[in-house]
């Protein structure tokens, strides 16, 4: 039974595989992270039809939206120019891709194998929206919250230590 | 009713994790490792999508709000390091980050 | 009187204990180990004199000390076993030492390891007197041992040179080597008999083992090569000749009168095994034969005067082993006894000779001395007569006329061995005069330095009396043997002669190397050297002075393997593997070590390759 | 709900406030010795309460039983040598300091709620919880070169490895369509809706995520590394704290979803020790970097520790415990000492720093030695009868394979303990030139030194109490 | 509890000597002797007042860790208190023989001497399988750092080489026992490392087999058994004098009490299947050690292999197992005890004198130090297995027995008997005879030494002339041996 989000769920997942290929072959670092953009709103599709979309919105706002942006904002920060994409380029050619490429599809074939043949019958089904999420997220899983909660206070913590320029004597 | 088999859609993930790490194993730009990192990270939470929507279940969501956040927190901090490491040596290659081991 | 038995060996033990401790001034050194030897003499004469006129019941007698260790069934004693054999060889021993020790006194006195000496010379006698009275056979292994020990020491006496050194190693090892085959014996004696006690063993074996069996024959052999190597036989003589360079009293007493001698008493005081092991006895028989023939014919070539005198003592310690595979018991212990006066004589005269003469050894160069040194002359002369077998007069003709008597006519005794004793007297004859006449007659070669003294001198006196008064008692000396050691008589003489003729026979050839060695050395000196010179009598003249090439045979075949092995497993060739162990777990971290290099992308490479092993296993597992 | 929820999860909370209390503190007035005493406190109050919170699942996610509990009073113990440690060590570095002890909480609670997760919900969050602490605290002298790269290597590769966990609950997910660790096994028992082609490859992905925490070859590779540039009293953080969290999970994982039921992964895990044993103790023979052969060494003891997980049943966990107990405290002693000796300017890692530390400074050679040994396993230490434990476990399944391998692996292991306790005793003369300058013990690093060297050996000697607290908690687990 | 005290005690007194060392040297070494000398009394105590009180003359039990049924269970026995009191008195010489070769750590050196004496005793005494392991294990501590801290040289290649060995053996012993352990329980259902009670396990051959071979590897190192010995050679090359005495003197008594004690009543078949092996495998060291010592030019290398050798004699009477062959090795084990020893000693204060140890730099040393030399004779001729001294019983009795049932062994056995003679004598040639060609002037004995080397002397003629005692105090346990095979 085919329908419109089916068709939907291809295509974006097509989208999404491409577009990542693309960004993590990127030379240029903001040209990768533009591919990565593309690359999470069409999971974010995926997600839609997949019945789940209230991740499919955290999906473009959190990840495209603030995350990339930090992305963006170091890769401006550290002002890589085209010194850094001949190096890049350097460091891209010849044979550094293939070994790794091997390795990712050997295990890209091990999953799909056994996603295939584990005959999973199971359909995407329910969509299960913002409400009930919001149910669980604070019903059993509140102490998950909390936790997150305190991994956000570890990161903002963490990251400002870090970044902190201490005045040279 | 979606005809769209879970497995698709664990497949997808699949893909997608598999280019991550496949990102994370070509670039030595440590800045592009980090961004392989969140395209894995998102591989998951694909399949953890695709998993809670096959049992109609809120919890494969939920785990994609925890990666989410996740991600965002180990960016903050992985990006205040690769800062941090820029500065001191000029060079976001990973394979020069070799003063400890040899 | 008997019950002092004890004191006998542990006089002289305790003086060499104190001795070896404590330091004594040289004249009290002197005193006391004389004394000690002098006090073990008076009483075992004493207990000689009560034992002829109160003999104890069994006409032996035991004194047990203390039980000596006693584990599950073996439970020998330190016990003390007179009986007549036994009691000669105490007799002879002690009294010889004694003499000796005197003579030591003086000859010693220069030496600056005097305390020393006398410790070990101690030490000695009471070892041998432990071997001779011992009742078990621990106990005389024991003794046997100490006595390989003090021949060690005392041969090395003068330890500054090397060569002393090894020629006591030599001696010790080469009679261990028989000691073992000794010790064997003893293993199997005590599996098949369950004791060791002699008595018993003599008593049970005979119950246990018909004549001939296979355990007695091997029994009688492994002992046999005990006796063979401390007795200096064939093959195991090589040790004795080297063992001359010890002291000359050391000479005397431990390679002449007494510790060879040992083997003879070990065969004597087990002869019940080797009569019931024939093929065994005959061996001792055939061993003495050869080594008495062998011995002198290189006893002929020798220029050094003590080794003249080795090779003597070898050739008749032969003549005690011929009597007793012969089977003419009284007669071996006879010529222990007579051997033990003369032999000790000429060890001593020559060590006054030597002494006078700077330390000369080579008897070329010696000569004329007869009217120089008269007193040794004539003692030393009387021994060599002794020796050579000078009939009617000395002791030494009555007891080889005895053992030639027994080779014709005891139990095992035939032709051949008659006729091997024969040259042997022939033997002895010339070399005995031959040295006679280049010590003490012809031309003087070198001065006299030095006189011997009273303490030397009286010794040879004593002992030139003994070579001569001994032969007299071999009448009541057999008879006081009798039931110990029964002569066991063929039923027909294997030779016909009678015991007479074969006297006459013996003194003939006596006379017949006497003139030889008159002819070739005093009268035509250049015949001797003009045979030595040709071609075949040279290279025959090199090989009996190399005794029969025997040492440069065992040097190849024994000393340089040992050491060449030796010397390729010194670095322990098993530790080499372990290395290799370490080798391996060396490359196992090398190998590992390169993983590490420090590259992030390499590290999760492995990560996820090993995510893909795993993940392969558990699909495909 | 405060008798539901809040008692119960007590000495969570306590560690959770106290990183708050000490953020608002800083942000009163920065003091490195306020920070620390108000650090220390609650990792006191932490570990007191562990002994009379009442036993609680708390929700699906958290279930604060015995075994859990004894595992946080383990952890905040830890932390507290730790913060003991980094406080002498930090005063005499640059830059601020107060963070750390932020930081340090933080991680803690991640240990904490690892070892009490009984959710893969909780396990994530708490490993990134602890995970997240630990990239800043290991990157934390951030003028440093190598503290910087040892953060970023860390992050890199956990980060990722956080990824092939995640996507291996996925899977494992996707094939039951729950993840809690009890509902696993139920679900695996009776057969239903299972593929195992989905829930195997999904537990041997969350191996990998799991195994890089623990270091356990073949995804150890980071060690090392880590262990080298991390700042010691955070190495000693991530040999002992976060280890420790993270195997109080396996554990409880591997136990409550009957992990033994499934050959195959049974296979897997014999594969990681044998590894993880070989691994360790070569790598480290020759090393002559100390943290680095510390880093190897923890390689080798986690692989131990797993040859008595997968022993199972009662004795292999009372041996996985006991050994975690012992191996926190040698190790914590260890560092400890490389704390103490280490210059301003960089930690004393080098096996020169140590020679002759026994005619300089006898009591802290003595003490490095006792832990050396204690890896080694010799008796009257408690590495010893960790050892001694998890061979009996090893014993009484019949897996003589794999304890044979631990028994030949540890002897390798012994020969690089002993090259450092033979720089120890080296005589003062050859090295004094090398040797770092003399200094003085601070009393603080001292105490805790001595006091996990007479722990060491009283625990060595006699176990039993510690045996009996330990078969408690293994009781709520099995 | 006396039991307990003569292990305290030495305990007590390392501590006390280690903590006395800094401020007064001279007083730790005091306090070492005092504390041995207690023990000494305390054992000579035992000895005296239950001689006679039937198998065990005292013992000791008490819980210790009861989640695995593991005792502290002490008891000793006739072979037990006699290898205590040899303990102690080789314990004595060895801080008597430090008294001017330690200068350093003086303090650290008294404490591991003790420890290890601590140890050797806890192996003596203990009935419980892992207090055994245990006790066994706490002499390779104290035993490494004796090596590490006082050796020469290459002393920490020597100490690991030490440890690397005995600890992998120890560790395969460790699994032994554990295997019998749970092999106990599957039977009974009882956790427990008795010994009473683990005795006569009903086993499988093959696990008997594998379970005794176990044990085999840990005692084969410690002895030790000929492929397993290259730890000692080295060990010795390096370590101090009072060090190797207990190296070469001590330990491998150990080793031949655990064989008895625990190897043969625990697997009585399996030790009958293996003893041809064991038996191979000692005389091959007998013979070996003989040889490999001929060659040593370092002395204490020398008399490392040359103990090899005679510790040959232990394995192969105690694996001939009869009564004559076991009580002969216990006898072989003491009298080694002393002899070596004695030669360490001596080998030691040559050093101390000549300033090496190899023989190569000695030479004619008679001429200089009579009394010395004179000793070192002796020792060495005991050595030899010269009648009249306890080694020549012990190896007599080896002999004896194992001829018996194993006539090529004993004959070959006697072979190596005649090769001792080669190297006893090579070194009394190459140190003590020859000329004096360093035209050294040394002193001789001192007091001290000679009462010590005297005091030796004396308990090796009185082995050599009246074992009876002794083999009576221990006869009930190795009577026990033959018996098993039955």
């Amino acid at each position: 039974m085919s329908g419109p989000m089916e068709a939907a769920f291809y295509v974006a997942a097509a989208v999404a595989v491409v577009s990542t290929l693309l960004a993590i072959s990127r030379l240029v670092a903001v040209h990768a992270l533009l591919y990565l953009i593309v690359s999470f709103l069409s999971v974010a599709v995926v997600f839609y039809t997949m019945g789940a979309p209230l991740v499919a919105t955290l999906e473009v706002i959190i990840y495209a939206g603030a995350i990339l942006v930090l992305f963006l904002f170091v890769v401006m920060m550290l002002n890589l120019g085209t010194r850094d994409r001949d190096q890049e380029r350097q460091w891209f050619s010849g044979a550094a891709w293939l070994g790794p490429a091997i390795l990712s599809a050997i295990l890209l074939a091990e999953v799909i194998y056994l996603i295939v043949s584990g005959a999973t019958t199971g359909g995407l089904s329910a969509t299960v929206g913002p409400k009930e999420v919001a149910l669980a997220l604070y019903g059993p899983y509140m102490i998950g919250v909390e936790l997150a909660s305190m991994l956000l206070l570890g990161a903002v913590v963490g990251a400002t230590h870090l970044s902190k320029q201490e005045a040279r004597p | 009713m979606n005809a769209v088999p879970m497995s698709h859609g664990l497949i997808l993930g699949g893909i997608l994790f598999a280019i991550g790490l496949a990102g994370l194993l070509m670039r030595r730009n440590l800045l592009l490792i980090l961004v392989s990192i969140e395209v894995m990270l998102n591989g998951a939470g694909v399949a953890f999508v695709a998993a809670g929507s096959r049992w109609a279940q809120p919890d494969g969501q939920i785990m994609f709000l925890f990666i989410l956040a996740a991600a965002a927190a180990e960016v903050s901090v992985a990006l205040a390091l690769l800062v941090r490491y820029y500065r001191m040596r000029g060079t976001l290659d990973a394979d020069t980050a070799r003063g400890l081991g040899e | 009187m008997l019950e002092l038995l004890w004191l006998v060996p542990a006089i002289p033990f305790a003086s060499a204990l104190v001795l070896a401790v404590v330091r004594l001034p040289r004249k009290v050194v002197a005193w006391l180990a004389v004394a000690s030897i002098a006090a073990s003499t008076i009483i075992s004469l004493l207990i000689t004199y009560s034992f002829l006129h109160a003999p104890p019941a069994g006409n032996a007698y035991t004194e047990v000390l203390w039980r000596w260790l006693d584990v599950s069934g073996f439970h020998p004693d330190i016990a003390l076993y007179l009986d007549p054999l036994s009691l000669i060889f105490m007799v002879v021993v002690a009294f010889v030492s004694f003499l000796i020790h005197l003579y030591s006194t003086e000859f010693m006195i220069g030496d600056d390891g005097y305390s020393r000496f006398f410790a070990y010379m101690n030490l000695f006698v009471a070892s041998m007197l432990t071997l001779v009275l011992a009742n078990n056979l621990l106990l005389l292994y024991l003794g046997w041992e100490g006595v390989g020990l003090c021949s060690y020491l005392l041969i090395g006496f003068w330890y500054r040179d090397p060569v002393n050194g090894l020629a006591g190693r030599k001696a010790f090892i080469v009679t261990r080597v028989g000691d073992t085959s000794f010790a064997i014996g003893l293993f199997l004696l005590f599996q098949q008999l369950g004791t060791l006690n002699i008595q018993d063993l003599m008593r049970v074996a005979p119950q246990s083992w018909h004549v001939g069996s296979g355990v007695a024959v091997a029994v009688a052999f492994l002992l046999l090569g005990g006796a063979v190597g401390k007795s200096a036989q064939l093959p195991l003589q090589t040790w004795l000749p080297d063992a001359m360079a010890g002291p000359t009293p050391v000479s005397a007493l431990i390679h002449a009168a007494t510790m060879v001698t040992a083997g003879v008493y070990l065969i004597a005081r087990t002869h019940v095994l080797y009569a019931l092991a024939p093929s065994a006895q005959f061996a001792v028989a055939v061993i003495g034969a050869a080594t008495l023939l062998l011995a002198g014919f290189s006893a002929l070539t020798q220029h050094d005067l003590k080794r003249v005198l080795a090779y003597s003592t070898i050739s008749q310690v032969g003549y005690m082993f011929l009597a007793l595979g012969v089977g003419a018991w009284p007669a071996a212990v006879f010529h222990f006894m007579t051997h033990a006066f003369f032999k000790a004589l000429l060890f001593l005269g020559a060590g006054i000779v030597i002494q006078a003469l700077h330390e000369e050894h080579d008897i070329f160069r010696m000569g004329g001395l007869w009217n120089r040194l008269p007193v040794a002359f004539w003692t030393f002369l009387i021994a060599g007569c002794s020796l050579a077998g000078l009939p009617l007069i000395t002791a030494g003709a009555f007891s080889k006329d005895w053992i030639l008597w027994g080779a014709a006519s005891a139990a095992q005794g035939s032709t051949g061995l008659w006729v091997a004793a024969l040259v042997g007297v022939l033997l002895t004859s010339l070399y005995t005069f031959r040295m006679i006449f280049l010590v003490f007659f012809g031309q003087e070669h070198t001065p006299i330095a030095k006189k011997p003294g009273a303490a030397m001198l009286i010794p040879c006196i004593v002992l030139a009396f003994l070579s001569i008064a001994g032969g007299y008692i071999r009448i009541p000396f057999a008879h006081f043997l009798e039931e110990v050691l029964p002569w066991t008589t063929r039923v027909a003489s294997a030779v016909p002669l009678s015991e007479t003729a074969s006297a006459t026979a013996a003194g003939l050839v006596f006379l017949l190397g006497l003139v030889l060695a008159w002819f070739f050395i005093l009268r035509r000196p250049s015949l001797s050297s003009a045979l030595v010179k040709n071609p075949a009598g040279a290279a025959l003249h090199r090989f009996w002075f190399s005794d029969w090439a025997m040492d440069w045979l065992y040097e190849r075949l024994f000393v340089r393997p040992i050491l060449w092995i030796a010397q390729i497993g010194k670095g322990d060739v098993i530790d080499g593997s372990y290395d290799g162990l370490a080798l391996l777990t060396q490359g196992g971290w090398r190998a590992l070590r390169s993983t590490q290099s420090g590259k992030l992308r390499w590290y999760a490479a492995v990560i996820a390759g090993g995510t893909i092993i795993f993940i392969a296993v558990v699909l495909f597992l | 709900m405060i008798a539901d929820y809040i008692i119960p999860s007590l000495p969570l909370l306590l560690v959770a406030g106290t990183s708050v209390v000490v953020m608002l503190a800083v942000a009163v007035r920065r003091n490195h010795s306020v920070a620390f005493g108000l650090t220390l406190l609650g990792l006191a109050a932490s570990f007191c309460s562990a002994f009379f919170v009442p036993v609680r699942q708390l929700g699906i996610l958290l279930t604060v039983d015995r075994y859990g509990l004894f595992f946080i009073g383990l952890i905040a113990a830890a932390a507290m040598a730790v913060a003991v440690l980094a406080h002498g060590y930090l005063a005499e570095r640059e830059g601020n300091k107060e963070e750390f002890y932020i930081l340090l909480l933080v991680a803690t609670l991640g240990a904490m709620v690892l070892a009490c997760s009984s959710h893969f919900v909780s396990l994530f969050l708490g490993l990134e919880v602890l995970s997240i602490g630990l990239y800043s605290l290991i990157g934390y002298l951030r003028e440093r070169p190598l503290p910087v790269e040892a953060g970023i290597k860390y992050l890199v590769l956990a980060a990722s490895s956080s990824a092939f966990l995640l996507f291996g609950i996925a899977l494992v997910y996707a094939d039951l369509g729950t993840m809690e660790f009890s509902r696993i096994a139920q679900l695996a028992a009776s057969g239903t809706n299972l593929h195992y082609d989905l829930l195997l490859p999904g537990v041997a992905l969350i191996l990998t995520g799991i195994g890089f925490k623990l270091a356990l070859a073949p995804f150890h590779m980071w060690t090392p590394d880590i262990y080298q540039g991390a700042p010691a009293p955070v190495t000693a953080f991530v040999a002992t704290i976060s280890k420790g969290g993270m195997f109080a999970l396996l554990l409880r994982y591997f136990s409550q979803s009957r992990l033994d039921l499934f050959s195959p992964v049974l296979v897997v895990f014999s594969i990681i020790a044998i590894a993880s044993m070989f691994a360790g103790n070569l790598l480290a023979l020759f090393e002559n970097n100390v943290k680095r052969i510390l880093a190897y060494s923890s390689i080798a003891h986690m692989g131990y520790v797993l040859v008595a997980l997968e022993v199972g049943g009662q004795a292999g966990a009372g041996a996985v415990i006991f050994y975690l107990v012992a191996y926190f405290i040698m190790t914590l002693g260890a560092f400890a000492v490389v704390t103490v000796l280490s210059p301003r300017e960089r930690d004393a890692d080098q096996i020169d720093d140590y020679r002759g530390l026994f005619w300089r400074r006898p009591w802290l050679a003595l003490g490095f030695t006792a832990m050396l040994l204690s890896l080694a396993g010799i008796p009257l230490t408690v590495g010893f009868f960790g050892k001694f434990y998890i061979i009996a476990a090893g014993a009484a399944t019949g897996a003589w394979a794999l304890i044979l391998i631990l028994v030949i692996t540890s002897t390798i292991g012994l020969f690089y303990y002993l090259r450092v306790v033979v720089a120890l005793f080296q005589k003062q003369t050859e090295t004094e030139a090398a040797a770092p300058t003399r200094r003085r013990t601070a009393p603080a690093a001292a105490l805790v030194l001595s006091v996990l060297t007479l722990v060491l050996i009283w625990l060595g000697v006699f176990p039993s109490p510690l045996l009996r607290i330990i078969q408690a908690a293994i009781h709520t687990l099995l | 509890m006396i039991l307990l005290w003569l292990i305290v005690v030495l305990i007590i007194g390392g501590i006390l000597a280690w903590a006395v060392a800094r401020a007064i040297p001279l007083l730790s070494r005091w306090i070492s002797v005092v504390a041995i000398l207690l023990d000494l009394a305390l054992a000579l105590y035992l000895a005296v007042q239950h001689l006679n009180a039937g198998p065990w003359l005292a013992q000791a039990d008490w819980d210790w860790i009861p989640q695995f049924g593991i005792h502290f269970h002490l008891a000793m026995d006739g072979l037990s208190l006699l290898l205590v009191i040899l303990t102690l008195f080789i314990g004595l010489l060895a801080v008597f023989v430090s008294w001017r070769e330690i200068t350093t750590a003086i303090g650290f050196y008294h404490f591991n001497i003790l420890c290890i004496l601590a140890g050797i005793l806890g192996v003596f005494l203990s009935l419980d399988l892992f207090l055994f392991y245990f006790s066994w294990e706490l002499m390779l501590v104290p035993m490494y750092f004796l090596i590490l801290l006082w050796g020469r040289e290459h002393r920490a290649r020597a100490a690991i080489k030490f440890f690397l060995f005995t600890q992998i053996s120890g560790l395969l012993m460790l699994i032994a026992i554990l295997a019998l352990y749970i092999a106990h329980y599957r039977v009974t259902g009882i956790y427990t490392f008795e010994y009473a009670e683990l005795l006569g396990t009903p086993l499988s051959p093959l696990a008997s087999m594998c379970i005794m071979l176990g044990f085999f590897a840990a005692f084969a190192v410690k002895l030790p058994v000929f492929p397993f010995h290259t730890w000692l050679p080295d060990a010795c090359a390096e370590a101090s004098t009072g060090t190797n005495m207990i190296l070469a003197g001590l330990l491998a008594t150990t080793a031949g009490y655990g064989m008895i004690r625990f190897l043969f009543p625990l697997f009585p078949n399996a030790t009958r299947t293996f003893a041809p092996i064991a038996m191979i495998l000692a005389v091959i060291g007998i013979l070996y050690g003989a040889f490999l010592a001929l060659s040593q030019t370092n002395l204490m290398r020398l008399l490392a292999y040359a103990s090899i050798s005679h510790l040959g004699f232990v394995l192969l009477g105690i694996f001939a197992s009869n009564a004559l062959s076991v009580q002969g090795a216990v006898m072989t084990m003491i009298a080694h005890g002393i002899s070596t020893g004695a030669l360490f000693l001596i080998a030691g204060l040559l050093e101390a004198r000549t300033g090496s140890r190899e023989l190569d730099s000695m030479s004619g040393l008679w001429d200089t130090v009579p009394r010395l030399s004179g000793v070192g004779l002796f020792f060495a001729l005991a050595s030899l297995g010269l009648p009249g001294m306890g080694d020549f019983i012990g190896e007599f009795l080896v002999l004896l027995g194992t001829f018996r049932g194993h006539l090529i062994f004993a004959i070959v056995a006697a072979c190596g008997v005649l090769a001792a003679m080669f190297y006893a004598l090579r070194f009394v040639q190459r140190a003590f005879h020859g000329p004096n060609l360093r035209q050294l002037h040394l002193p001789d004995l001192a007091m001290r030494e000679g009462f010590v080397l005297g005091v030796m002397i004396v308990a090796l003629l009185w082995l050599g002339f009246y074992p009876q005692p002794v083999f009576h105090t221990f006869a009930h346990a190795a009577n026990h041996l033959p018996a098993l095979w039955r």
